[in-house]
């Protein structure tokens, strides 16, 4: 391998980093939030409101049957006045966490349904405010799910960020489908994947480690 | 998998059997102009399928294999060196058209305008990169790998001397960030459908010196042997019908240009 | 001895509960679990609720501070309708309502200082002034080498002496108690028991206790409210009601309770050793317990009694419990010794039969 | 009554537990929650353990069927050691001894009928036999109407009530209850005892009971264990241990735990009005409840006692409990008393001061 | 719209469908038990075991981040061995699934790692051999979490099938994109992306609604 692809490979690794991390960043900036409401909002949560859970299931609905790729056109107008230009890794990541947000919104909704309704309960009788329950209660006890949740969606974002190609995002996954797969460069498509796979495993290990170093319950 | 093909085959001898012909083919402008010619063809009693794929590799896969009958998205110099890599047997059952390539204005108008770190992009598929690296090499902004050929990628870029960014993307991609580059490199009907008109505004285009026309020009490619089929004869034929050419060409105007040779 | 340091009781009632219902909706058919309740518990008293298991205890605890909402009534404190409160100002009054409840609810992922830290946190405390109390407390109930450690590691008493340590740690007005110490061992009840008497004493803090251990209500109790069936069956002084239990859930409570056999079963299974059927009840109340009644009954009328069931206790100074015993043979005697027991305010009462 | 259905004593051990030990590790050190436990328990007994909260008690019968593996020391169940058994032995082991938690553990997803089919479906029973025996074994708790509820929908004492049905299904030879009755009211935790004892005489069942009320293990209970910081106190005969309470925390639980006020604080309060400091504690445990041993001595010595605590009960004609009595002032008098309470079979002690 | 088109929507709504469901059906088939696996043999497990839970864990790191379009061909021999053919939406079932699998058995991992210990350890008291445990108690008191978990999983299995289109598989994504993306015909593509919507938020009713009614935890 000529030393010109192993630069673009260590790029493609930047590239891929940067586009899943930052993704993941804002995916959940959008959708925690979002989660939280789906969770506070349902016909369980602790403020229930039919109207907000229905507006948000529907969004969520709404953005996760959108392809990527339609995405990506549709979103341009925003990603340009958000960064300036439409293409690029920078430019991936508004279409990542666009379709990154709403599937993690759903993680965390799944996660913190599963707090027990006893401790919430508890903590509402010492007057807590719903937004003391959610950042004092639901997100310290689910968190062990919600690291489970989150290393799930990181590795559906790497997943995803393949598709960056599209829009000259770069990254790992297109390097591997445009030299492996358009290209028939068998050598570099193996080293692009078991890098990603490298990828992928390390943030599983980091998931994991964090999910068992939190949980207190089992011991 | 070969069955099925095979079967076909033995029908089309009579007369009056009908035959089925499955033709894997890209969105645009090939399935498009496959379906153009369905009923023409349905009266020669041949039953056209047409199968979008949206890859540059599959396509011929599934011909090789046997599935499909033919395919209708590469030029001779792509099957050429599918051929070589993938040690497949794939030939030219007949020559098309032409998808002639330009170089468009993005927020640049003359390529003389072009400055010191200025962004051309480019499709990032093994069929259009090469064709745009070679334009652009054309039109002297840059220098390519001895030998690069047809595989060229940035990666070949040997020269650069105004540091050209050069920006791969999908090749529907490229027309959509016009208004954010100096230019955009791209295939006639690509431009045509992002709303440009491939006759007048090109700033630069591939020679026409009938070397990139015969090299660049899209073929129906069948696995080697079926190529006298009367069915792919018959499509063929219709295919390159003055017919077809003049509807080709009051659709595509100059982005997709009829072959004229055989 | 803290009975004398109990305010006057024309004190305004903390909390009020007006016709209080909660009914709660299965899937095929309605469970109504409270119906009607009027409650009125006066400040700085001691209330304990009693009932089988599934009266409506908890359930009723859960509508003081409205984590349940009633269906039908109204509960109110210190004169605020809690059902016109905004949710802001329900909040305010709910952390002046400190609860310890039947399955403890502590956060399963802080450990135990955190846990107790966490409702003077969670309202602004520093964190370090916070931690003061906290250890302070987990002093109180005996746990400052668990302070660490997390609920999952703690035994089911100790996991049930942090849910006090949290409940107390807010300072409450009003302090609901939902079997705080049902896993706790004598010992330690009898701590903690100590401990609630004196908040009770030192700062006023109204207590409502729900328990199943009648000692509990009979040691530290001043009112006790028992229902049955999801209906007040019973309410008042705890010496009136323990002295004369009226109600069937009552005297299935405070009487049955004790040991079905005493009376019934092993009365039958004997019935030849016996020399009568006659048995009383009589219930300690305002007697010194250094004036040896029953002696002194024995020594003045010189008539035997069989002591068959007791459970009498000091309380500071003041005898407290019941006894049942088994009169003499002779009708003379029997009165003899009755009448004795009645001068000295002893409440007397025939037990028939095995109470339904 | 039941007593004299035992068997004989020199019948095997169902479980012997040898030098068991459990620590468990914490973040930063070791925590040692049971050391050198040795315990035979005979077939058909009904075994008590019991000692202060976090002594040990829920790990101790957590190893007796290896749901905790004991870090040390062998468990021994009819001879098998289960330490050396495979997985599958081990389960077949387990299907015969039934569990009732501390925490109920009910699975919260089936219904309360389910829940106690459970041990039996899980098994091959056909769905509609263990129904039938569900719902006999829920008619037994008194939980017939809330066979189709959910135990989100129960209340804590009705939680319980499940956790011992399901416990009963499988019809188990050895039983380990974990508080099985610290959520119930005296009611129903007598008619749980009665359900205990009945099952423990008719099919010889072996139960262990972790409790902390005395009442039932003295009961129900043959012998007794106490825990004390994870070491066997004290063990043996419930009416020896009971009797002469030995270990510190013997006295705490059985003396102590009944009311520290009755004769320390309570006593120091009120000192004047004592005539004497002297008090003993006497045990009943042989004698009829029937002979009136109290008025007996009163009228044969002549002199009033005072008494300060009393907990007695007749246990199937039995009386059994504890009083505690302030003898008169003469010394004379005095030893009249305590003579004659000795020769007349109950055990005497003097009680000085407060038992730390 | 023409007729022709308005068949094609309506071949691709049964395309999508049935590339979703059996995907969802094939990759539940692999991912429960693969979550299972890992639930089991993971450090908490009733049945730990370091080795196989490495295995498995690094087996579903290098499904997850091989890109779709590699996994395409990589498994296309695969595919042609069961299926007798490497294009067509039947097809794409197998890259469908094999790229679900794995994030399916990471949802279910993360659902039946939140039951109750309490609640196993009475099952173990009683004699459950592993197996009844699991299929007794896991997979019954996570039920809620694994149906909103298979909710996530099948809207994002409808976002890959979208990506059919590169081996032929159709549906309504395919359309869309070579529509709406290459064609430039919104109408089109408008129309089958609000069909995909409406197909993402029928899957999302119906996941809420049979974990709303399964739920007994909280009532
Ligand atoms: N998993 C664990 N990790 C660490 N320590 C533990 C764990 N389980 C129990 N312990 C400790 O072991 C000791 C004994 O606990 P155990 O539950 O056996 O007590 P117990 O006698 O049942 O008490 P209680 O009457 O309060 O239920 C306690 O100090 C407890 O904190
Ligand atoms: N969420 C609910 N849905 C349906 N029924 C309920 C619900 N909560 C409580 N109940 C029922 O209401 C009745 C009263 O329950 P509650 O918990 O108040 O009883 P309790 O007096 O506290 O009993 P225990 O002493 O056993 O704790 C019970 O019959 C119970 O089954
Ligand atoms: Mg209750
Ligand atoms: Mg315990």
């Amino acid at each position: 391998m000529s030393s010109d692809v192993i630069l673009m490979i260590i790029k493609g690794i930047g590239e891929t980093l940067y586009m899943t991390v930052l993704s993941s960043v804002f995916g959940y900036l959008l959708g925690l939030p979002w989660g939280i409401a789906l969770t506070v909002t349902g016909k369980e949560g602790i403020r229930p409101n039919r109207v907000i859970y229905r507006i948000l299931d529907v969004a969520s609905s709404i953005m996760r049957s959108v392809p990527f790729l339609i995405m990506l056109i549709l979103l341009m107008p925003l990603t340009t006045l958000l960064l300036g230009k439409s293409y690029g890794s920078t430019a991936t990541v508004v279409p990542l966490t666009i379709s990154a947000a709403p599937m993690i919104a759903r993680m965390v909704e799944s996660s913190l349904n599963e707090v027990d309704p006893g401790v919430i309960e508890a903590a509402q009788s010492m007057g807590c405010s719903n937004g003391k329950i959610i950042s004092r209660v639901l997100l310290v006890e689910s968190r062990v799910s919600l690291i489970a949740g989150a290393t799930i969606s990181v590795g559906t974002i790497l997943g995803y960020s393949a598709m960056a190609g599209v829009i000259g995002g770069g990254g790992l996954g297109d390097i591997a489908i445009r030299y492996g797969y358009y290209r028939y460069q068998a050598d570099i498509m193996i080293v692009t994947v078991v890098l990603l796979i490298i990828l992928m495993q390390l943030f599983q290990l980091l998931g994991t480690f964090i999910a068992n170093r939190m949980d207190k319950r089992k011991l | 998998g070969c069955g099925a093909a095979k079967g076909k085959d033995s029908k089309s001898d009579g007369t009056n059997a009908r035959t089925t012909l499955k033709v894997a083919a890209s969105a645009t402008p090939h399935a498009e102009i496959l379906e153009h010619v369905k009923s023409e063809l349905a009266k020669e009693g041949v039953d056209l399928q047409v199968k979008e794929f949206s890859d540059y590799v599959q396509p011929n896969n599934v011909v090789e294999s046997g599935d499909f009958d033919a395919n209708y998205f590469q030029h001779v110099v792509y099957l050429d060196n599918f051929n070589q890599e993938k040690g497949t047997h794939l030939v030219d059952a007949g020559k098309i058209h032409y998808e002639p390539f330009g170089i468009y204005a993005g927020t640049k108008k003359q390529l003389s305008e072009l400055t010191e770190g200025d962004t051309i992009a480019v499709p990032n598929d093994t069929t259009n990169e090469a064709r745009a690296l070679l334009l652009l090499q054309e039109q002297g902004l840059i220098t390519l790998k001895e030998g690069a050929g047809i595989k060229a990628t940035v990666q070949d870029i040997t020269a650069n001397p105004k540091n050209l960014k050069i920006q791969e993307l999908e090749a529907a991609q490229v027309s959509r960030v016009k208004g954010e580059v100096a230019f955009v490199v791209l295939n006639g009907n690509y431009a045509k459908q992002a709303g440009l008109d491939p006759s007048k505004d090109p700033i630069a285009v591939e020679k026409n010196d009938g070397e990139a026309a015969k090299n660049y020009v899209n073929v129906i490619a069948v696995k080697d042997g079926r190529q006298n089929d009367e069915a792919i004869q018959k499509l063929v034929k219709i295919l390159k019908s003055d017919e077809t050419k003049k509807w080709i060409t009051e659709k595509y105007g100059q982005s997709v240009i009829p072959y004229a040779g055989q | 001895m803290y009975k004398t340091l109990s305010r006057n009781n024309y004190m305004a009632n903390i909390i009020e509960v007006k016709k209080l219902s909660k009914r709660f909706a299965l899937a095929d058919r309605e469970v109504s679990a409270l119906s009607d309740i009027n409650l009125d518990i006066e400040e700085g008293d001691i209330y304990g609720i009693i009932g089988l298991s599934g009266a409506g205890k908890s359930t009723l605890v859960r509508c003081l501070n409205f984590l349940e909402v009633p269906t039908e009534g109204n509960v109110i404190i210190e004169g605020r309708e809690l059902a016109k409160l905004s949710a802001r100002e329900l909040r305010r009054e709910r952390t002046r309502i400190g609860m310890i409840f039947q399955s403890y609810n502590l956060l399963m992922q802080k450990n135990v200082l955190d846990n107790i830290c966490f409702p003077l946190t969670v309202h602004g405390l520093p964190k370090k002034e916070a931690r003061a109390k906290a250890l302070e407390l987990l002093k109180t109930v005996e746990l400052e080498d668990k302070a660490r450690a997390y609920p999952a590691q703690l035994s089911g008493g100790q996991r049930q002496r942090v849910a006090i340590a949290r409940a107390l740690a807010s300072d409450p007005k009003i302090l609901l108690c939902d079997e705080a110490t049902s896993a706790l061992d004598p010992k330690t009840t009898n701590s903690i028991l100590q401990l609630l008497k004196e908040i009770n004493q030192k700062l006023g803090i109204t207590i409502v206790i729900i328990t199943h251990q009648m000692s509990v209500v009979q040691e530290v109790c001043q009112h006790v409210a028992i229902i049955d069936q999801g209906r007040i069956a019973e309410k008042g002084q705890v010496e009136e009601i323990f002295n004369h239990p009226k109600s069937r859930a009552a005297r299935l409570l405070i009487i049955e309770g004790k040991d079905p056999e005493a009376w019934t079963d092993g009365v039958s299974r004997t019935r030849e050793e016996i020399k009568t059927d006659r048995k009383i009840r009589i219930v300690f109340s305002g007697n010194s317990s250094y004036e040896p009644v029953i002696s002194n009954m024995i020594l003045t009328t010189g008539h035997a009694v069989n002591i068959l069931l007791a459970d009498t206790r000091d309380v500071g100074g003041v005898a407290k419990g019941q006894m049942i015993l088994g009169l003499p043979e002779e009708e003379t005697a029997q009165a003899a010794v009755i009448s004795y027991l009645k001068e000295h305010g002893l409440s007397v009462e025939e037990v028939s039969d095995h109470v339904q």
